[in-house]
């Protein structure tokens, strides 16, 4: 299949991207004080660079009263313009056109940052924010669209190319649109036409400030996935009646509501790709403006067969952009296999919003910090008499000191999990001769265990991206080689990067001769086989025992999980992963109990406390499958600097954590090399 | 004349050609179906209206001068007539513009009574026609799909009309000329190149086979089995075989009664694309792969030595590779 | 149903005895040194055969974009009139790039961009065509899809023709000119050329970004039909080499040219060079937006006089890159000119010969004495040693390093301290680069021979 | 006598990238072969519809063995049957009687068109000709049994060809074509061969009759834009309530598939466990 589609221009109404794929609208978490700053238009840049067709930034705040979270862009202070210059400059720089999203985010907010109330068409708390807001006045829906006009105002003269009018997801629109959320009886409420009168006012008073020189869009939602929402005939009626104004340009679709059903919107790897297609391709067939689809489109084929079954006029690739900036270039060029292929794990991308952290990605340490390693690499590859690199407060920022380029080291890599491969990477870029050993016959460590359950196994995508860019830089991986501080000595590397890992570790309550009491790992890599009754241990709170409970239910296991946490795989709702846990749990019949302490093991007794009131109880499984910390590998490290060899550590040796961090220092210490 | 479609759908020996629904669906279920036992054909789209005009072989020529003969005011009061573009559809298509000296507009990917929108320019221009004179037009199977996929009806049970031509020209073939090409036999799928959509039994390989040449043994053993070859990304990734053959979201759909895989692992991007095939084998070094799991028979073992072991089973001669 | 190819027979067993020769010459290989070639005979009424492998001339030639067609003046007065090119150069810049710096020197000249004009951007399936053309016009048979396999030879291994790739594909003649390019397949069969050494030759690779018409210009303040020529020296990664960026009509090729052992010895790819020259502060402003609409590589010879083979043999002559008369020294990157002169200088001498009758050795002598009197041998005896300097690690690293060094100190504003005698400043930078006095005062001295 | 239709195409009208399709230069060598089959010498006479840059196709036509070229001056965008009876007519101009065979020993036998040409047209010229000269079609042709053609004596009526076709669902029909009759074949049936040097420039001096085309109608849409195509019938989510369409998109509903049976063997035994589950089940005898 060729992509020829994907690379035909396309015409948004004064606008021509010269491909189909769309850097679609998403938080970044990069603003300062309601401002766009000097991060925001390193990426957009890089992704402009990377040759996507089309950016849509991060929405822009159109009213005082809309403040969900902290790191949003106050779009209705006129401060924005030289940001957005910025922006748009950066882009523009690389010939593609950059659109403004605005917003006003109506009842899904609270009225925390803003101390105001929250406004809304009908006094219906959102599920997620909890708060009542206020209904608002005509007057004050007159405020509302004139703030529209104001932002988009302020987007003309930064320079933006078009405007999309956020009315899917999580919008005050949307709370007009959708039945769930307007229970009014004027003119804005009632009939769909009714509800839709916001949408057309906003559209002309929008079209009246930036007259027919920007492009103009609008963000509908095709399926709430809430009771009583708006559904996909719904949709299909209200992108009829955005057509007839002839004021829009095009239409962009999603799927869901932001606080109820988020999961939906930004799907993780348990959710088929290109899942929302139904759609675009429903508004499609009804008008003739061009549409966007949206969600989980990772490869260049499967957008080019979305386009060719005319589904889609273009794709949005958004957390695939935002993994490897150079996705287009590369399916471009042919080379799409080197793609770093986004895993949909949402640990660092959507993970980081839900912390109120700047936009990162678990694959990408470059992802959020383009402008530091641009700088990073200027530096060192004008070998400039530098003493010390741009200094960075936190522990994010690229390196620590810059070293002299004094030509080509060996660097020597223990361990290929994702923080030995990432080193050596980042070695291998700097131009070192790089050699990975590992003790396992396969490479990928912990990752190759936890993408081996079912519908994770797209996490080991990662390590096939990593083994991908390492045999482009020509480093070499030797297998089977567990590696002792004789065999270093014997190969006299330069440089020594040790990653060896974390092995499972026995909490103090097993005792010793405990057979029926084994690790997730030892689940996973088939050197236990558990049946009958078994109980997981969750002190970890991601997808340790989540999976591995799945994994038994599967083989016909009765799994319990119990945890001390509030809730079984706490982290799971940050990835939103929780929601299609729970289905799928449900289905599988594994029960889930909370705030238990695991106290003592005795025959084949376990014994549990409810710590917030101190009961005890008991369980006697045939199994207890534990997903607890584990316990860093560093006695090789620690022999290696006392033999006194040039040695750094990286990853879950250094402390057991998760990937991004075994990626963030293995890059880190592949680069200071 | 009110603006009305026609599906006309060649049959042969009952059964309806690629594209045939589709085409009887975009004509709001009105239809012609001539050619071979065509009360036994099977719809399965809604039908409104259908006439049965059994024709004998496939002649395109005299079928469409016979239609004419038999259902020529249907035919005159309908604008657009609109063929399937399947084999015998492009064929037939021509025949029965040029009898009645209508336009025709081939390769069309939507079609109304009042607008025709054709591919042109190897794919890169679409060129929209108002229908102002009755046209004939065929439809591009497969671009526009079925709402739904209804149970299939019996044509005959549905009938508006039956009629009949004469099914061999004896007369003319001592004329000067034959005037259509005489079919001599159809010959049933051959498996090495048929559609793999269209495979009713399937082999799919996946990245547990070791090297192409395995994927040869693979293909002597699918040969004997009746099944097409499938494989997943991984292997087309790999060249072993031609992207046609990729089971999955960016490959072919398919939808066989069975399906045997080796050394799949079952990733959501392959399993979207298989239909729901009545029953499934799968070796696997790996029980818990979500292959195995789909599978009604999960064979724990190493999938190359089976392979070589069935090809010998089978008696296909020794391979060497 | 099976296929028939037909298949041609070892040439090694191929023992010729035609007597009657169906052509007087045969020209191998229809780019601008054979076209030339054929044209000269044809007009001077001998029966040419200008054998091509594309399915037309320049359908598959590449090279970096700029020619210097003033060596047509004899053969097609006017040319100007009539060859098709994308710009006439009026500015030509020389850049010497660090990772961080680069100085430019930028000549322009309104003079080349009139009659008779000095260089020209063209797209070579368009320049070779015409090329061509003008042989055919002359009356030369040109046998498009046409590979030359083999030559044929007589019972006194006398070279007597060609083999092609076709059935029936013996073409007979008393002369066989090569103008096969770089790798002579004919050069090698007669013997003249040595086994390949990678250290003699560069990759050049290259690509062509689409960008409008309008941008072009207002980056690179021209205008109308005029363009622009920047060679770089510097800039492709530590690899040593080149860059150049030439400006088409509504296209850039932006490429470089890369010594072969350094490549390789680098683990670089060339696009990933590409890249990075593309990214350079100098130029990316330039390049930025450009869609990539196509990628080329072809190995040039590059070391120059030092690598030609011998030019004649009984028979038969060599021409073009065939001849290794490729400047590709860095900072020049001429080629075309050279094929043309040297196609010119062997149809003349040809011509000569079969006047005479004597097409051995001897009677094509000629050919090697037209060659010194133009510059095609002239300046590739002034530039024998240009390539090895200009491509030598200090030309490459050191020097760009010093001389940005140097020019940065110099325009730098250091107040409140006093401004460092130039003097100073040399002393430190030299350092600084690395580089010894005597490597320095040698290097200048081969360059004062070279390019003085 | 045999003719053969060329499409001729290039891209962005420059005649230097023009050519032909893959199916077309087969036509070319299904001719050749096919005149070699018999004793006699047939004529292959190549017909293209297109402008002067057209005549290089035929020129290799010639070089490669036909035996006549004609090209119909026309522009290339002319509506399918426009073109067809632009090639019929020209064809029918050949000579009185060719096709009825009543002018003696040259009869029309074969036309032979490639099943599709450059710029994948509308592939409905070759069934358009066979209807404007009132004779057989077979198109799409993916074999052709040379050795089959009957008729060693040109003058006898009964001239036959057998071929297979390609019908949709792989299925392929065996035909039996009598002469005269248009028919079509796919690209991959033989490829064109390569003519002599010497044929090649005898060719380059031949000229090429040009008869002059129609202009019109072309093939002219009433609106014309790039390629947008149309949206394929996709379900929405099945289910009534929220959490329905929340299964059914994300596939839920379906993961939840067990094995019914699993089983460690040994290869061997593995490959016969297979086999026997094929029996039970009916899919192997
Ligand atoms: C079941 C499970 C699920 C998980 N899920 C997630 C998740 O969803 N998201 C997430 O971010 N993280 C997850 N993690 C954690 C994550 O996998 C680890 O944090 C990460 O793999 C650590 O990377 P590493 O390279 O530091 O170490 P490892 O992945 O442990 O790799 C260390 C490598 O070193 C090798 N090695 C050790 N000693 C030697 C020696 N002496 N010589 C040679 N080689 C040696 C080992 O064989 C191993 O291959 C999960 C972990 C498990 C076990
Ligand atoms: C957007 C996108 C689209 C995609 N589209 C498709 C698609 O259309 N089709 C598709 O197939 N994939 C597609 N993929 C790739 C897909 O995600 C999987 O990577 C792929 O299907 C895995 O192929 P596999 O089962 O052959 O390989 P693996 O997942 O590597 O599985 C190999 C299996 O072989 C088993 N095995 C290993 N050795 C042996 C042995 N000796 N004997 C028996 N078994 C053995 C292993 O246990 C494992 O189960 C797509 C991916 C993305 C991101
Ligand atoms: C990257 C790059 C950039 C360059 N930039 C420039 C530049 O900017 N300016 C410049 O002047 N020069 C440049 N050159 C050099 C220039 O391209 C060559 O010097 C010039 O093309 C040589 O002409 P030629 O006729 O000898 O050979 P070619 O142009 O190589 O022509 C040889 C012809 O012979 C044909 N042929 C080969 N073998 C056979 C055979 N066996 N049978 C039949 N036909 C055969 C080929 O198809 C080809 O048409 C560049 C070269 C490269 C690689
Ligand atoms: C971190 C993150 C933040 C997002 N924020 C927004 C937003 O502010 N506005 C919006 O319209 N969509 C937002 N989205 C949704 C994306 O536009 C897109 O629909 C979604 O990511 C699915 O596309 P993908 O699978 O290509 O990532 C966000 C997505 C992500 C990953
Ligand atoms: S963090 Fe995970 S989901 Fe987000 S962009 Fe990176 S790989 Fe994709
Ligand atoms: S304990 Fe409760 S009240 Fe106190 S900070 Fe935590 S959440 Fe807030």
């Amino acid at each position: 299949m060729s992509t020829r589609l994907l690379w035909t221009p396309l015409d948004l109404g004064p606008v021509q991207t010269r491909n189909r794929i769309v850097f679609s609208a998403h938080l970044t978490n990069y603003a300062r004080d309601g401002l766009p700053t000097e991060q925001h238009a390193a990426y957009y840049a890089a992704r402009a660079a990377g040759g996507t067709g089309l950016i849509i930034t991060e929405e822009h705040s159109t009213h005082p009263t809309d403040w969900p979270y902290e790191k949003l862009i106050h779009g209705f202070h006129r401060e924005v313009i030289p940001g957005y210059r910025a922006i748009t400059e950066a882009v523009h720089r690389h010939r593609v056109p950059i659109f403004a999203q605005i917003n006003h985010n109506g009842g899904q907010a609270s009225s925390m940052y803003s101390r105001l109330p929250v406004w809304a068409p009908s006094p219906v708390a959102d599920p997620l924010f909890r708060e009542v807001p206020k209904a608002v006045t005509l007057a004050e829906i007159d405020e509302i669209i004139a703030g529209y006009a104001l932002v988009a105002e302020h987007c003309a003269e930064g320079g933006f190319d078009g405007i999309e009018l956020q009315c899917s997801h999580s919008s005050i629109v949307r709370g007009f649109l959708s039945p769930a959320t307007n229970h009014r009886t004027d003119a804005y409420g009632g009939s769909l036409e009714n509800r839709t009168r916001i949408l057309i006012e906003i559209v002309a008073a929008v079209r009246r400030v930036i007259g027919n020189r920007l492009a103009l869009g609008v963000r509908i939602c095709g399926d709430e996935l809430i009771e009583n929402g708006t559904t996909i005939d719904d949709a299909v009626e209200i992108s009829q009646m955005v057509e007839a104004t002839g004021q829009v340009d095009y239409v962009n679709t999603s799927i869901g509501v932001a606080t109820a059903s988020l999961f939906m919107i930004e799907a993780s790897m348990h959710i088929p790709p290109g899942y929302a297609m139904f759609i675009p391709s429903a508004i499609r067939k009804a008008i003739d403006l061009p549409v966007v689809g949206v969600g989980r489109f990772k490869d260049p084929l499967q957008a080019e067969r979305a386009l060719a079954e005319g589904h889609c006029d273009l794709v949005g690739v958004v957390r695939g952009q935002i993994a490897d900036a150079e996705f287009a270039a590369k399916a471009r060029a042919g080379a799409a296999d080197e793609t770093r292929l986004c895993l949909s794990c949402n640990q660092e991308c959507v993970g980081r919003m839900g912390l109120n952290r700047w936009l990162g990605c678990i694959e990408n340490p470059r992802t959020g910090r383009e402008a530091q390693y641009l700088r990073l690499e200027r530096d060192r590859a004008g070998r400039q008499r530098l003493t010390s690199a741009p200094s960075g407060a936190s522990g994010d920022s690229p390196s620590g000191t810059a070293s002299p380029d004094d030509g080509s080291r060996e660097v020597m890599v223990i361990g290929a999990g994702p923080a030995g491969l990432q080193a050596a990477i980042a070695a291998a870029r700097r131009g070192h001769c790089v050699h990975v050993l590992e003790r396992e016959a396969e490479p990928g460590g912990q990752v190759r265990l936890a993408a081996s359950v079912p519908n994770r196994a797209e996490f080991g995508d990662l390590i096939r991206n990593q083994l991908t860019e390492c045999r482009r830089l020509g480093v070499t991986i030797e297998y089977g080689v567990a590696v002792w501080p004789g065999l270093v000595t014997e190969r006299a590397p330069d440089h020594v990067i040790v990653a060896t890992g974390s092995e499972p570790q026995r909490p103090w309550w097993v005792p010793e001769d405990a057979d029926q009491v084994i690790d997730v790992r030892h689940v996973l890599d088939g050197s236990a086989d558990p049946f009958g009754d078994v109980v997981v241990i969750d002190e970890i709170g991601f997808h340790h025992a989540t999976s591995v409970a799945e994994l038994l239910a599967d083989r016909g296991c009765r799994v319990e999980i119990t945890t001390p946490g509030m809730v079984v795989g706490q982290d799971l709702g940050i990835t939103l992963d929780m929601e299609n846990w729970w289905i799928r749990a449900t289905d599988k019949g594994i029960v889930q109990s909370t705030d238990l302490v695991p106290m003592g093991y005795e025959g084949r007794t376990l014994t549990l406390l409810h710590h917030p009131t101190g009961t005890e109880t008991s369980r006697t499984p045939d199994w207890v499958v534990l997903a607890v910390p584990s316990n860093p590998v560093e006695w090789l490290y620690h022999d290696l600097v006392t033999a006194g060899f040039s040695v750094e550590r990286v990853g879950d040796c250094v402390a057991p954590r998760r990937a991004h961090a075994a990626v963030v220092e293995g890059e880190r210490a592949g680069l200071a090399v | 004349m009110t603006p009305s479609m026609l599906a006309v759908i060649p049959v042969r020996d009952g059964l309806v050609p690629a594209g045939g629904d589709e085409t009887i669906a975009e004509c709001g279920g009105r239809a012609i179906l001539i050619g071979s036992q065509t009360a036994a054909a099977e719809v399965c789209t809604g039908i409104v209206e259908v006439h049965l005009v059994e024709a004998g072989s496939f002649e395109p020529g005299r079928w469409a001068r016979g239609l004419l003969e038999v259902l020529g005011r249907e035919i005159a009061d309908t604008t657009v007539l609109v063929v399937p573009g399947s084999p015998d559809g492009r064929d037939l298509g021509p025949r029965l513009a040029a009898c009645l000296d209508r336009p025709l507009l081939a390769g069309a990917i939507s079609i109304t009574a009042e607008r025709v929108v054709v591919v042109r320019a190897g794919g890169a221009e679409v060129h929209t026609h108002l229908v102002h004179e009755p046209v004939v037009a065929t439809l591009q199977p497969g671009v526009r799909g079925l709402e739904q996929h209804l149970e299939p009806t019996i044509a005959a049970e549905r009938a508006t009309g039956s009629h009949r031509l004469d099914a061999g020209d004896a007369g003319e073939a001592r004329d000067r000329v034959r005037r259509d090409a005489r079919v001599l036999e159809v010959l049933e799928p051959d498996l090495a190149t048929i559609d793999l959509s269209e495979a009713p039994r399937i082999i799919g390989g996946g990245a547990g086979l070791d090297g192409p040449e395995r994927f040869e043994t693979l293909v002597e053993i699918s040969e004997h089995l009746g099944a097409a070859l499938g494989a997943t990304r991984v292997i087309t990734d790999r060249g072993w075989i031609d992207h046609a053959k990729q089971i999955g979201t960016t490959g072919v759909t398919v939808d066989p009664d069975l399906y045997i895989s080796f050394g799949v692992s079952g990733a959501v991007q392959h399993t979207a694309g298989l239909g729901s095939p009545d029953y499934i084998i799968s070796v696997n070094t790996d029980p818990h792969c979500p292959m195995m799991q789909l599978s009604d028979l999960a064979i724990v073992s190493d999938a190359n030595a089976v392979v070589d072991h069935l090809h010998r089973l089978l008696n296909l001669g020794e391979h060497d590779g | 149903m099976a296929d028939t190819t037909t298949g041609t027979t070892p040439l090694s067993a191929t023992v010729a005895t035609a007597s009657a020769a169906t052509f007087d010459v045969i020209v191998v290989g229809a780019g601008p040194a054979g076209s030339c070639a054929a044209t000269v005979l044809a007009r001077a009424g001998h029966r040419v055969a200008l054998l091509e492998r594309g399915a037309f001339p320049g359908a598959k030639n590449m090279y970096g974009g700029v020619i210097y067609p003033r060596i047509l003046d004899r053969l097609h007065p006017q040319w100007w009139e009539q060859v098709p090119i994308q710009r006439w150069i009026t500015r030509r810049s020389t850049m010497v790039m660090t990772e961080t710096r680069a100085l430019t020197i930028d000549f322009r000249s309104e003079a080349w961009g009139e009659p008779p004009y000095n260089g020209a951007t063209a797209y070579r399936p368009d320049f070779d065509h015409w090329l061509a053309d003008q042989a055919v016009a002359a009356g030369a048979h040109l046998l498009n899809a046409t590979t030359a396999v083999g030559l044929l030879r007589d019972a006194d291994q006398r070279i007597v023709g060609v083999r092609t790739d076709r059935p029936d594909g013996d073409l007979w003649a008393s002369t066989v000119i090569a103008c096969d390019g770089v790798n002579s397949f004919i050069a090698k069969e007669a013997g003249l050329h040595e086994e390949l050494d990678p250290a003699n030759y560069t990759l050049g690779v290259k690509e062509t970004l689409a960008l409008p018409r309008s941008v072009i210009e207002e980056r690179f303040g021209v205008r109308d039909r005029h363009g622009v020529d920047i060679e770089i020296l510097g800039g492709t990664s530590g690899v040593n080499g080149g860059g150049f960026l030439y400006t088409n009509l509504d296209t850039l090729a932006v490429g470089a040219v890369l010594k072969l052992p350094a490549l390789a010895a680098q683990q670089t790819r060339p696009e990933e060079i590409i890249g990075r020259l593309k990214a350079h502060p100098a130029i990316a402003p330039l390049v930025e937006g450009g869609e990539i609409v196509e990628y080329s590589a072809h190995v040039i010879p590059e070391a120059g006089r030092s690598m030609m083979p011998t030019l004649t043999t009984d028979r038969l002559l060599v021409t073009g890159d065939a001849a290794a008369m490729c400047l590709a020294a860095g900072i020049w990157l001429e080629g075309v000119n050279f094929a043309m002169a040297s196609g010119m200088a062997a149809g003349e001498t040809v011509a000569e010969a079969l006047a005479s009758g004597d097409t051995s050795a001897r009677g094509l002598g000629g050919y090697e004495r037209r060659l010194r009197d133009s510059f095609v041998l002239a300046d590739h005896d002034k530039l024998r040693r240009a390539p090895g300097l200009v491509l030598s690690d200090r030309v490459q690293h050191q020097y760009p390093e010093m001389i940005t060094g140097v020019v940065e100190r110099m325009f730098r504003v250091d107040n409140p301290e006093p401004k460092p005698g130039l003097r100073r400043i040399l002393r430190e930078e030299r350092r600084a680069a690395g580089v010894r006095i005597r490597d320095l005062a040698r290097d200048a001295w081969i360059g004062f021979r070279s390019f003085g | 006598m045999i003719i053969v239709c060329w499409r001729w195409v290039a891209p962005g009208d420059d005649a230097r990238w023009g050519g032909v399709s893959s199916a077309d230069s087969s036509a070319l060598e299904l001719a050749l072969r096919l005149r070699e089959s018999q004793p006699h010498h047939e004529p292959v006479h190549v017909i293209t519809l297109g402008p002067p840059g057209a005549e290089q196709a035929l020129r290799t036509a010639l070089a490669a063995g036909a035996d006549a070229a004609t090209r119909i001056d026309a522009p290339v965008a002319l509506q399918s049957s426009v073109t067809a009876a632009a090639i019929a007519g020209a064809i029918a101009d050949l000579g009185d009687g060719l096709i009825d065979g009543s002018a003696g020993p040259t009869r029309l036998n074969w036309v032979i068109c490639g099943d599709y040409s450059e710029d994948r047209g509308s592939g409905s010229t070759p069934a358009f000709i066979a209807a404007d000269l009132d004779i057989a079609q077979a198109l799409g042709l993916v074999a052709v049994d040379i050795g089959s053609v009957d008729g060693s004596d040109a003058s006898t009526a009964a001239m036959t060809l057998f071929a297979t076709r390609r019908l949709d669902g792989g299925r392929r029909e065996r035909l039996e074509i009598s002469a005269p009759a248009v028919i079509s074949i796919e690209g991959s049936l033989m490829r064109l061969r390569r003519s002599s040097p010497m044929a090649e420039l005898a060719a380059q001096q031949t000229t090429i009759a040009v008869i002059a085309g129609p202009n019109g109608p072309v093939d002219t849409p009433q609106e014309l834009r790039a390629y947008r195509p149309r949206p394929r019938v996709l379900a929405a989510p099945a289910g009534d309530t929220t959490l329905d369409r929340v299964r059914s998109i994300t596939g839920a509903d379906q993961q939840n598939h067990h094995a019914s049976e699993t089983v460690e063997l040994e290869p061997a035994a593995a490959a016969a466990r297979v086999l026997e589950a094929l029996r039970e089940r009916g899919y192997l005898d």
